[in-house]
């Protein structure tokens, strides 16, 4: 009998940049400017969430899901897209918004529960995604737009290691396996699914092996070497654009809670989160670039600067967005009001409980 | 004008729908080859081709949630669930997906999408194939509800449906499908969403119903009417969602007798919100108390018992009688 | 006794009835190492082991399903789905495998088993973490749904809901989790479910609410007791499903004025049904329309809004005076 | 870059009869009256399925799903099984119920539309399941239920080509894998999900390899050689409960329609159909056993004849049996009727509406 098993396959993961920024594989072909762009948006990013938590915890903003550790994962794969590639994030995706364009103030009214929702059409983001793995659906869907209509676009659903144990992660590859979508399921694999960790999640050896079940093309990456990433989803698009559906693993780790309301400490060790400290995305790019001469320790002082300064004129920016007001939640139920709701908001208006 | 069954009806809004709109595609189980497990979409494939009616694999979350996607990025997907019964398996795609996509998003996106399913009882169908379930979608704001009676209407409110900006559910009682036949324009023509009809004038009593059940109303009202005389008003409410207040307060009012026959489970059914309307807005008017004659609060049961279990004439009258009781 | 709130007061019910019989176990995203999100199962996996206190991957079907199967085979598992809005993904194994498995085997199987989930608004949670879903499995035979509203009624209706022999779904308002405590009996107890309570006896109007809303619906009463020396009678449904028909009925035939407090959207919720029920069997005891103050029929809120989206003491004041304009 | 793809996994069809009967592996350890039982029980189960079609046709049972081409697939993998494992089937599995001790009449009643309902708990079967992929989670509940309890079973769900691409199946597979249950996924690839053909329903080559996603142990068989089928149902039992979940392909056909209902001429050819009727089990098994010098034409004739009177009893019991009526179906709603559905009874007995 010929049993099949894990033993069957083998995964090694892509890395460019090893844990001191040293060169471990062959050099990417990127410019200069352009390695010196993916470190400063991971700067922006992280100052980003440092700041986000702070406003959190002085209340100022509700809750707040941070991606510390992952923005190499995040920039270095949005880094590599098209403008006219359509993106499908979950709630952790701040850093893939920034780099597609999205106003850092946007995402701050988002978190204060403004009414004007999250998605940004210009920057081609749909909205956050709450409900786990439900947005690799729409990247099916929205890939099968493009293919469709013949737009040369790739579609990239963002989502965690703990969302491919949902049946919408299954029924999206499959989807995209039979018609061969252009769409690219990109897995950060940050190690947890708020307190359970990926040994419980599935007793899969890897997330990159699952592709197999649905015909796709499947790769790990050290999801925290910007580079790697970057060069994987390079080629990534280009394979989906042939019809060639991916599934992406980047290996990374959450270094921060799940959100602003989980306390890690209840379930993982310090040791584990200093291990993985060890191998900060940011730290691994900058001794790479100092190491080529392309960054000293004084631009790194200036760019945070600037980036805390921008972080502060998009708090200002979202602060001065006048406040959403009951009536605001009338709109955009449907696309024209319906006479119930018209009657529901005039009678809220007069204080009014029904006719 | 040509004479039409329902699936006649319906086929032919989709293929005029795709004939006139190259965002229109047709995607669910059985839909291609098969033409759908009732000949629903039979023939599209032929004339469209493999891309715009397309046989998916068999996950009703991913058909829905597909859906939701190729509709935010400008296609018209007409969605199939094969029985109604099988949409729990899509209901987060329903209900906090495609309905919501509008709201989540502040009005930057929106899922202009039909989903099809066939549903209700009196055809022997095996378990869970028959379920009303239109009330978990009254319950769900941002998406519309649609359930035909006539072909006339589900042409033409299938019709509107596609051209519809937000999603609609367009319900398709399984036992009308082939039951009977009527004129129906060849041409394309749209029914509005939102409105009901009063498919008979009347003073003494109102009954409110739709889609096959309308068929038993209109059995148990003739008799009525041609023995004992009585002048009673049927509304076929067409639209579950958004509901016509208007139609509903304004007959209750006229008649102050309101009946509601539905074949969903009476607990918590589309009844309930109608009764509920009525006696917040009418309920002065009523010499009677309402009620509704529907399927009993079990399971959808097995096919030996289906016909004693749906609403039927019998139930009908002696409901008639007790509302007469009173005066 | 002891003073608990009421995670403290669930966690109690878990805690004893995990003692006493060790076919109960727990299972969902989180529940175990974590203790729960809300921190509801703290330490019974310290008490219990991984066996009896299971972190699953994160699949909702998966947990109602294997809840299911397990139930089926004679343990009786208490699943946790982390918060109400997702249960949209477990929609077919709560609706047509939990409820139905004793039905469409002619009584041969069955699923007791308890799903816990926090539901509710008030908190400023994230989208799709505060909808109240009760009205959608009111409209589903075959399940019990409890929603208790204080942490002495908590413990006991759990302890009951362990002890069913049905599938219940037993529904914990978040917002009520630490809001107060008080005496609870250490020991276990049941209260019964399809028991209404009520809380406060009255003859000039009744207001029926359940879960946190019964804390607003209290704040009103209170003013209007004080400064109009009115007589109010406030029922706490605490099961949604079997309604308590009689104590409804009756309470609703003695002040001949009812109000429907709920944070469910309006349209298609239970305070439809209990409306219905009442148009149905008491109309001609009504002074006045039977009015529902519910969350507006749009998706649940934007924090930014949600107070002013549910029901609150100002609305509910502005329908009280409408309703004793009646007389 | 180390991208992964579907050729990085062999899957061979384990078989040991050709499709005319001549073995082609080892000789398996089977005594030869448990060869004849096996083949005595598919000769049953095919008079079963005939005359279920005979009597659906005029009308005295209603939709029936034929499982004709299937029978060594459902015989072969229910005779491996023990008193005490637990079956969860879908809706075709006529064969494995009657194989478990259900009597055939209990499925007539069924298709019937009887109140008594399916599910055997004398037989360890459960309730026929109607959606599609359900089933696989409850059969994750009852392995777990036997782990918890040390009881040592297995549950084997038994489902279809075309419910491996509901999200059900992946998350019952990657529930069993995670917490190394004692459960078997039987999947019958009868290469049609209605009109759905395999190749439409998954991009991957086989059902076998899905396994890997899960950590799962997984095997493809040839359904339609009972022999093979029910050594390597042996040996998943065995591996099942050594805590090792299996999943299983078995690679057969169905020869009719889907139900009752559907029309096949539809969506297939001819020359597929008689193809596959070259590979039929029965004629497999009685070419093999004739081989052998274990069975002859009289002995057919007169088992064939048997397996008809028994179906003729079986009809029998079933039209005896009282017909339902309304009142039948307020009971199993709940353990005990509440006074709600006590009052709607009595109201529909009184000929009443309401109170
Ligand atoms: C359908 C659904 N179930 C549960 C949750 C609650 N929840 C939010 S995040 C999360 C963990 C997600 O883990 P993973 O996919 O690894 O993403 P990460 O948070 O690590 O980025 C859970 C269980 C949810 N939002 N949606
Ligand atoms: C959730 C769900 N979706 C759709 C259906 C309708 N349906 C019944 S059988 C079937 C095809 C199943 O194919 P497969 O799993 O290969 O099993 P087979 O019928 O071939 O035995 C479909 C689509 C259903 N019963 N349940
Ligand atoms: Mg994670
Ligand atoms: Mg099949």
């Amino acid at each position: 009998m010929n049993w099949i098993n894990e033993s069957c396959v083998t995964v090694d993961m892509f890395q460019l940049l090893n844990e001191g920024g040293k060169l471990v594989g062959e050099k990417p072909d990127i410019p200069d400017d352009k390695l010196l762009q993916l470190y400063k948006q991971m700067i922006f990013s992280r100052v980003f969430d440092e700041r986000a938590l702070k406003l959190q915890r002085q209340g100022r903003i509700g809750t707040y899901a941070p991606f510390t550790g992952q923005e190499a994962a995040q920039v270095g794969s949005a880094a590599a897209l098209d403008k006219g590639d359509w993106v499908f994030p979950s709630y952790r995706e701040v850093a893939v918004s920034l780099v597609r364009g999205v106003p850092a103030s946007q995402s701050l009214l988002y978190t204060m529960g403004h009414h004007s929702g999250s998605g940004d059409p210009d920057a081609h983001m749909f909205p956050v995604q709450i409900i786990i793995a439900s947005q690799t659906l729409h990247a099916v869907g929205s890939a099968w737009a493009s293919k469709y209509k013949k737009e040369k676009q790739v579609s990239v659903a963002y989502l965690g290691d703990g969302a491919t144990s949902e049946g919408d992660f299954h029924e999206a590859l499959n989807f995209a396996g039979v018609n061969s979508l252009p769409v690219i399921f990109f897995v950060q694999n940050n190690q947890w699914a708020i307190s359970v960790p990926l040994s419980s999640q599935t007793a899969s050896k890897s997330i990159a092996q699952k592709g197999i079940a649905y015909g796709l093309t499947s790769i790990q990456v050290d999801g925290n070497d910007v580079l790697a990433v970057y060069e994987t989803m390079k080629k990534a698009v280009q394979l989906a654009k042939e019809g060639k559906p991916i599934l992406i693993e980047a290996v990374t780790y959450r270094q921060g809670p799940h959100t602003t309301a989980d306390d890690p400490t209840k379930y993982r060790t310090k040791e584990e989160l200093s291990a993985w400290k060890q191998k900060d995305p940011l730290l691994r790019m900058k001794h790479y670039l100092i190491h080529n001469h392309l960054w000293n320790e004084t631009q790194e002082e200036e760019e945070t600067a600037i980036a805390e300064q921008k972080m502060t004129e998009a708090y200002q920016t979202a602060i001065q967005t006048p406040r959403s007001g009951l009536d605001d939640i009338f709109q955009n139920v449907y696309h024209k009001k319906t006479s119930n709701l018209e009657e529901q908001q005039n009678s809220s208006k007069r204080g009014e409980v029904s006719v | 004008m040509t004479v039409m069954n329902m699936v006649q009806a319906i086929n032919a809004a989709l293929k005029s729908e795709m004939l006139q709109d190259d965002r229109v595609i047709c995607l669910g189980e059985d839909v291609g080859r098969n033409g759908g497990v009732f000949r629903v979409t039979d023939g599209l494939m032929d004339i469209f081709g493999a891309e715009r009616v397309v046989d998916t694999p068999l996950a009703e979350s991913a058909i829905i949630g597909a859906a939701v996607g190729m509709a935010a990025r400008g296609l018209r997907p007409v969605a199939e669930i094969q029985f109604l019964g099988f949409i729990y398996e899509a209901m987060d795609q329903m209900a906090s997906q495609a309905a919501r996509l509008r709201f989540k998003s502040g009005g930057k996106f929106s899922a202009p999408m039909v989903v099809r399913a066939p549903y209700g009882g009196g055809v022997r169908t095996p378990e869970l194939h028959s379920d009303s379930l239109e009330a978990l979608f009254l319950h769900t704001p941002g998406l519309k509800v649609v359930m035909p009676s006539t072909p006339y209407d589900a042409k033409g409110l299938l019709t509107s449906a596609i051209r519809d900006e937000d999603p609609v559910l367009f319900l398709e009682p399984m036992k009308l499908y082939r039951a009977f036949s009527e004129d129906v324009p060849e041409e394309d023509y749209e029914v509005e969403i939102g409105k009901a009809k009063v498919i008979q004038d009347g003073n003494d009593l109102t009954i409110i119903s739709w889609g096959q059940s309308i068929h038993t109303v209109q059995k148990a009202v003739k008799e009525w009417e041609e023995q004992k005389n009585l002048s009673i008003e049927i509304i076929d409410l067409r639209t579950i969602a958004p509901l016509d207040l208007d139609t509903i307060i304004q007959s209750a009012k006229k008649t102050g007798r309101v009946m509601i026959v539905h074949e969903a489970v009476k607990s918590g059914g589309v009844g309930a919100e109608l009764a509920a309307l009525i006696s917040e807005k009418a309920m002065f008017y009523m010499f009677a108390p309402i009620l509704r004659i529907a399927g009993f609060d079990t399971p959808y049961p097995f096919p030996m018992v289906e016909d004693e279990w749906l609403p039927n004439v019998e139930r009908i009258n002696k409901a008639i009688e007790e509302m007469l009781s009173y005066s």
